[in-house]
């Protein structure tokens, strides 16, 4: 169970996320819907500690960090390992292949012996369709290619969750669709994943739950037909109008 | 005199002449010092380039104090203090350990800024999916952001390798032997200085040809992983 | 424990004599670029006039000679420094210098003249009134121009004053009769010419810091017996020939 | 000696006799010599730039020869081959002169590369978008991509210019006065070499803190545009 | 009337346009879809001559320039400045303010009198919402708002045609709208458009022709209703379940 209370962030003055409590059940699929700037990636940012709350609670598995305590660089590591992130850009190493990429973490982070890191890395990109580009480097990949090699290696580190920052709204149109398919699988398999997205279809058909934000606030949540079909708030019919 | 007269017989013979002690100096003295130096200047670079960049305020203070005093006075009083003036506080150094010193501070001072302005070049998101993949400060450095880095700072850094070379002519005054020192006897004695400088010229421009050509051999096999 | 307390204590009271001795060289600074006094052959082996005498002394004091060649300001401040024990560079025995260093009794007398251009008018020192004189910040002779009235422009060293006035920058420059009659011999230029010669001589010593005289008097006894037993005259009829230093 | 005797009586006195003479060179000699040098050499190093840019291999190949020489040969041997080598091809220039052809060809070449480096930074939609708009290549030059590059190349060229101080006092050599040249000149009466030239080190350090502080404003106002 | 005949292009070895003709007529709006790397942006570029056809002929408002000769650069500049173009990202000049933006081609270009043209561009900025941000730089625009001054600055120059290259695939989704609406407001007006678009709904909304460009050629062309929803080409269907 991830459990997410009363998470506060302030820029300086800026107060991004006001007060954002969330529970996402184990296997289950939770879309973060928005505009612009109302602090869905600074909460997924939050949730794997990039940013480190201004105040409130996180629980994952068992191990809970208080933010209105003084935090440890220890206990951030260990929270931090159960989580995996999937960038909008897709922020792979640009020196490494895709092979590489995705055994990073397992030998520099878990020590993992590197012909054991290499099977399971080659499993992970077989997985997400990529067996035959494991020794390119990302920029011989395409868009949706980089992506993928992306949640490859996000999935290398065995993570309780990932978080998916709008993984596909800097790709080509013709290119999302082989990462949503990826991202449909993993959800299949009984994967724990928050998305945020503006891939309207996507979370209808896969999501559990869909969580509307806006300036820094859970606005709306519940069940995808509810929140997408029959929004309770003015704010959030109004944001539904504009993107469809 | 005319142009005839620069290329006359006897300025050809002098510049025959004093070819091969040039040389001779440039490959035992000059060429060494410049690599030697430059290895130690990149070590100090380094090191005071992550100074600048932690947060940690007195180191950070320490780095902007030692950047700013190199390159706010010239490297001939630099040498100057560190040869001629520590002997009276009791450090005594041997003139080459003395070369070696002052050169590498000065490299090390104007390396730290190219070698700062890169680490800070690399986008942050490669920062942040290192730390997403739960790896640390020092294991993102080393494995992420330094091989990246290496690449932007490849060409200013050699510019400052290229610098080098003619500034070690400066070391003469601290007893090192060096190739400019070895023009400067020879047109004591022939009294055909500019003939002799120019030669010593034209051997330094020939030097730096040879290593630019390898910056751009380095700058290539480095720029691999690039998209065009 | 004792013993080596006490080694300690004549260490540190030792005069620089003992010291020079017991290291077993002597450690001289030079330019290395001012022919013929101290320069580089075609060989490249240092030698010149001040650097055979000295090589002599070192050996009347039953040393090594070791040269340590670097440029005008830097000789004295590695001397200073405690670089180097002596400097041998033709230094003349001036009033400001004693103030600050020990010198040795003269060991060459010389005098001044003037440099012009082969079809100059400027006959005499009192000539130069009013003109350009070239001279480099380490000779005496800017100080003499400057007694004559001439404008001073700073040079690097002899070679570069020569080529002022044989440009026309500059008019005159005063040097070491000596160096300059060895520059003419050398190069058999004829663009430039000797208007006059200095009546006054002026004395040349090595220089020593002011520490102990210990040194000083070695050096001196060494001169002393040198210019005694035919070694001192052997030297300079070999740099400036027979009558070379009347 | 010891650290006492560093600052003894003496050494201050004879620091503050130099203090003024050296400042007075320095404000005739050394600040209005780098400020010409330096803005002549700014206007040579953008005709280079343009000339690297251009199509033409000819004016290509002529700022490539240039930049090789001048970034491959030290400064004292251009700054000799100026001066005292020029006149025996009947070219005589005065020494103030070549002080200011000497330097800003040495601006021109280090400068060209740093204003190259910037305009080519610039991102090609900008050239696009102004062509689009039917704007020729000088109008997209001098309107649109000369006012962003020079906020690129602001640092650099104030690092250049910083250096340029130091680097002028070689001017001494071709009897220009300067700074470094009365500093010269007094320790040549006292003999005091370390306490004087350390006091030029410092007014160098000085000059320069003064300049990069000038330096960081500049930069300040040109980052107007730009977004955080 | 706006007649492209056969035109080619080639980048070193790569054949980007193998052979395309086009005919547009006043007055309307031609939208180009097609996958990533068919040659839509260069096809675009040819017509604004940023890139120089390697054969063909382009005849625009009784103008033809005929690619297969030497061609001047009076003919190129007088041909361009027929033309108006909006790029995918907004290349806006960054130091010049929206009104300097977009009064740069009346006062350099046409030589227009200060005065003159700020009243011309304060009225463009209006005509596209624009009115209240005059003075901003372009940082302190939202995307949809730099993408509208685009708009703005391209049609100071009264151009014959203004050719848009997916002005909103850089967007944000909700910010989307806004530029649409202005294209749209455009096209009533009269203006004559070719657009390079992923948004189906305004091609079939707004579109007098859809062209779908593959492999450096025209596949399919005609009216949006046959073209998006009754392909004939295999591989226009393919494309168009894709990005659906
Ligand atoms: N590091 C930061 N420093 C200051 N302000 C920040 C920082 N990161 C984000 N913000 C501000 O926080 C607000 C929310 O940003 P955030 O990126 O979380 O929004 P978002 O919902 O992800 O928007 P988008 O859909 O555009 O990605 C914005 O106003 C942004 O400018
Ligand atoms: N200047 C250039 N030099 C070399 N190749 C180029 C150049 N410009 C484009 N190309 C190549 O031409 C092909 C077509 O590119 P173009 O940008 O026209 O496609 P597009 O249809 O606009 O694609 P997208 O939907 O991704 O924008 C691509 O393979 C591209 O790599
Ligand atoms: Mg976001
Ligand atoms: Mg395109």
């Amino acid at each position: 169970m991830i459990k997410l209370e009363n998470i506060k962030k302030s820029f300086g003055e800026l107060e991004v996320l006001k007060d954002v409590s969330l529970n996402v059940e184990k296997g289950t699929v939770t879309a973060i819907i928005g505009p612009s700037g109302s602090g869905k990636t600074t909460f997924l940012r939050c949730i794997n500690i990039l940013e480190q709350p201004t105040d409130g609670k996180i629980t994952i598995d068992e191990q809970t960090i208080d933010f209105s305590n003084k935090v440890s660089k220890k206990e951030i590591i260990s929270l931090r390992s159960k989580t995996g992130m999937v960038f909008q850009q897709h922020h792979l190493f640009p020196h490494l292949t895709a092979l590489e990429n995705v055994m990073e973490g397992l030998v520099t982070v878990q020590k993992v012996k590197k012909d054991v890191a290499k099977k399971k890395a080659i499993d992970l990109l077989t997985k997400v369709g990529l067996e035959e580009k494991i020794n390119l480097l990302p920029h011989q990949l395409s868009g949706g290619q980089q992506q993928r090699v992306g949640i490859a290696r996000a999935l290398a580190l065995e993570p309780t969750v990932i978080l998916f920052d709008e993984p596909t709204s800097a790709l080509d149109p013709e290119l999302v669709q082989e990462v949503l398919k990826v991202m449909k699988e993993l959800a299949e398999e009984g994967m724990t994943m928050i998305v945020v997205t503006h891939e309207m279809k996507f979370a209808r058909d896969v999501a559990d739950e869909v969580i509307f934000m806006d300036g820094g606030y859970i606005v709306e949540q519940g069940h995808p037909k509810d929140v997408l079909e029959h929004p309770k708030h003015a704010r959030t019919k109004q944001f539904l109008q504009l993107i469809q | 005199m005319d142009l005839n007269s620069i290329f006359s017989q006897e300025n050809l013979t002098i510049a025959k002449d004093s070819f091969l002690p040039m040389v001779k100096t440039a490959l035992i003295g000059t060429i060494p010092l410049t690599i030697i130096t430059f290895i130690v200047g990149i070590v100090l670079a380094f090191i005071t380039a992550l100074f600048r960049l932690s947060g940690n305020k007195f180191l950070n203070g320490i780095a902007r104090f030692y950047v700013s005093i190199i390159r706010g006075t010239p490297l001939l009083v630099q040498l100057f203090i560190i040869f001629y003036g520590l002997p009276s506080i009791n450090v005594t150094i041997s003139p080459y350990i003395s070369a070696i010193i002052g050169f590498s501070l000065s490299v090390g001072a104007y390396a730290s800024e190219i070698i700062r302005g890169s680490i800070q070049s690399i986008d942050k998101g490669q920062w942040e999916a290192a730390s997403s993949i739960g790896m640390t400060y020092n294991q993102t450095l080393k494995r992420i952001i330094i091989p990246q880095a290496a690449r932007v700072s490849l060409p200013p850094l050699s510019n400052t390798f290229i610098s080098l070379v003619k500034d070690t002519s400066l070391a003469s005054l601290i007893l090192v032997t060096e190739m400019f020192r070895t023009a400067q006897e020879i047109a004591a004695t022939n009294y055909k200085f500019l003939v002799v400088y120019t030669e010593a010229g034209i051997i330094y421009w020939i030097i730096c040809f040879f290593l630019s050509i390898i910056q751009g051999r380095l700058e290539a096999r480095v720029a691999r992983y690039v998209a065009k | 424990g004792c013993n080596t307390n006490k080694k300690e204590e004549t260490a540190k009271g030792k005069d620089l004599l003992t010291q020079v001795k017991d290291s077993g060289e002597l450690k001289i600074g030079t330019e290395g670029t001012y022919a013929p006094f101290t320069f580089h052959d075609k060989s490249g082996k240092l030698t010149g006039f001040d650097v055979d005498l000295s090589n002599e002394v070192a050996k009347r004091l039953g040393v090594k000679p070791k040269y340590f060649e670097t440029q005008w300001d830097a000789m004295f401040a590695g001397l200073d420094a405690k670089r180097f024990d002596i400097i041998a560079n033709e230094v003349g025995i001036r009033a400001d210098r004693e103030k600050k260093y020990y010198f040795s009794d003269p060991y060459i007398t010389s005098s001044g003249a003037l440099v012009v251009k082969s079809d100059s008018k400027v006959k005499s020192f009192n000539d130069i009134k009013g003109l350009n004189a070239a001279q480099s910040l380490t000779s005496n002779y800017g100080d003499l121009a400057k007694k004559y009235g001439a404008k001073l422009v700073g040079v690097e060293g002899f070679s570069q004053a020569i080529q002022l006035i044989e440009s026309g920058r500059a008019d005159a420059t005063i040097n070491d009769k000596l160096s300059i009659q060895n520059y003419l011999k050398e190069t058999g230029d004829n663009k430039v010419k000797i208007a006059a010669l200095e009546n006054d001589a002026s004395n040349s010593g090595f220089m020593f810091r002011k520490d102990d005289d210990s040194l000083v008097k070695a050096v001196n006894k060494a001169l002393a017996d040198m210019k005694k037993d035919g070694k001192y005259d052997e030297i300079v009829q070999k740099w400036f020939g027979k009558d070379g230093l009347k």
